[in-house]
């Protein structure tokens, strides 16, 4: 139920992998990773919940924090989720139309392939 | 009548446990499977804001969270006590409350990071069956509830 | 400094939320998971005990179960307002405490299926790393401690 | 976590499956049927606490009552435990030594048998 972070780079695109809770106890972890991230260059941003158990508000801020630093550079930060119960929350505070959101990592790099 | 009321200071690991005890009860008193979700995230937003709001504002004093069970409602109580006055202010040093949800052009007026209150009342809104939210001098309360099933704890 | 504290109506169901919350907070504080076990199970049974107790003499009256890390220690406190008096005259009416615990002749000594009160203090005391008991007019402390992760509930 | 309990008798021998949590909540349960067992003339009991995840002071109470109620017809109630976390409140108390306590079903079944 605690968080875990990981990532790794293919081809420009960032590809984070998020398990767990993001709330407002383990958010400042996410924070910081994609701050570092972005600090380290990588403005292409894809970020995958399909293991995200949970998602409140605080997640929520960290997110829409992190899409505003890549696009002062440019960049991107797509996500990948499939799960009702997470899509619903971005739903719910109309982020859906903010956020690209995929239904797979493959789906996700194709479109963004497309994009370059 | 709160039958299980829960204080505590104002630490994010603590939201944690207001959700674990939330879910438990919502489950023992016969709230729907299905809107156990709803209960977990709900509670948790109205703790996470309080938890925020004492951290900027009085983080010596506890937040408390009353659960029960009446006439086949299970209804849940946060109440904090931070200043609401305060609250407006945080929201003007930052970029304005996040109020208005209008497609592309949110991400420029939201607040950097922290502070998704807005957000956290709008989740809630959507997410409990009946909410109500009391501002006062004294700090924030909301009351919000789901139906429950008619007997509730008393059932053994 | 108690950091959670819960209270709650003198039911049965009741007894599960305090082993629930005892448990997540015990392992967020740090305790080792080999103990997690017997935090649950004295903290139950110092709850179980307390709300007999009421059920008898003040079935009205909340309890209250303070949760906090102090120093590297998980401390938990359980309070009852049932008169200490009125629980030894509930023993009269029985048979006696089961205080003298010596094989075979046991189960004679033992009060008929309820109050198990001698026994849960007798589990208490092999479970809790450190256990004090405070009895007074006004009711019944017990507390209990475990050691735990020196950090505490601060660490995020 | 709720407290399941099953029944059936082998040969006079009543077995009780209990599964789940035997606490202050749920310990009422067992002791009704314990009592509705010895009443409906079951003497010689085993129950079944294989499959028990949790006991505490009210669960022993109950089984203590359950022995006492047996003996009153020179009746039996052993159990069936193997669970080390169970075990260990049994000893606590000093009541390995009131009940038989045996490692299954069948071995319970065959020490019955030889005592009769
Ligand atoms: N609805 C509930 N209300 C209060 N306590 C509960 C509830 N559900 C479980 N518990 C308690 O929490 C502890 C952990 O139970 P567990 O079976 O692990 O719960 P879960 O169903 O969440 O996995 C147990 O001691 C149990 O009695
Ligand atoms: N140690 C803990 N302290 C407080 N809350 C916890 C703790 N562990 C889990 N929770 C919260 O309880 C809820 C259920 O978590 P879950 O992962 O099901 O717990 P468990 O490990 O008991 O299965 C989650 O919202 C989680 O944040």
């Amino acid at each position: 139920m605690d968080l875990k972070l990981d990532h790794h780079t293919e081809d420009r695109l960032t590809i984070v992998e998020v398990e767990g809770e993001i709330d407002v106890y383990t958010a400042p972890r996410l924070r910081e990773l994609l701050i570092d991230l972005v600090n380290k260059g990588n403005f292409h941003l894809l970020v995958n919940m399909e293991k995200v158990d949970f998602l409140d508000s605080t997640g929520l801020g960290v997110l829409v924090g992190g899409l505003k630093r890549v696009r002062a550079h440019d960049g991107s930060l797509e996500l990948v989720c499939t799960q009702e119960r997470i899509l619903k929350i971005f739903r719910i505070t109309g982020l859906t139309k903010v956020f690209g959101i995929y239904a797979s990592v493959e789906e996700a790099k194709e479109a963004h392939g497309r994009d370059k | 009548m709160a039958t299980v009321e829960l204080t505590f200071s104002a630490l994010p690991a603590h939201v944690r446990t207001a959700r674990l005890v939330a879910t438990a009860i919502a489950r023992r008193t016969g709230v729907a499977e299905a809107l156990l979700d709803e209960v977990r995230l709900a509670v948790g937003e109205a703790c996470s804001r309080a938890v925020e709001a004492h951290r900027v504002h009085c983080p010596g004093e506890p937040i408390r969270i009353e659960l029960c069970d009446e006439s086949g409602r299970f209804e849940v109580t946060v109440t904090d006590s931070a200043p609401s006055d305060d609250l407006d202010q945080a929201y003007n040093d930052e970029e304005g409350p996040p109020a208005a949800v209008n497609g592309t052009a949110l991400a420029s007026l939201l607040p950097a990071d922290t502070l998704m209150s807005g957000f956290g009342i709008a989740v809630i809104a959507a997410l409990a069956d009946d909410v109500e939210v009391y501002p006062s001098a004294k700090g924030l309360r909301i009351r919000m509830s789901w139906p429950a099933a008619a007997t509730g704890f008393a059932t053994a």
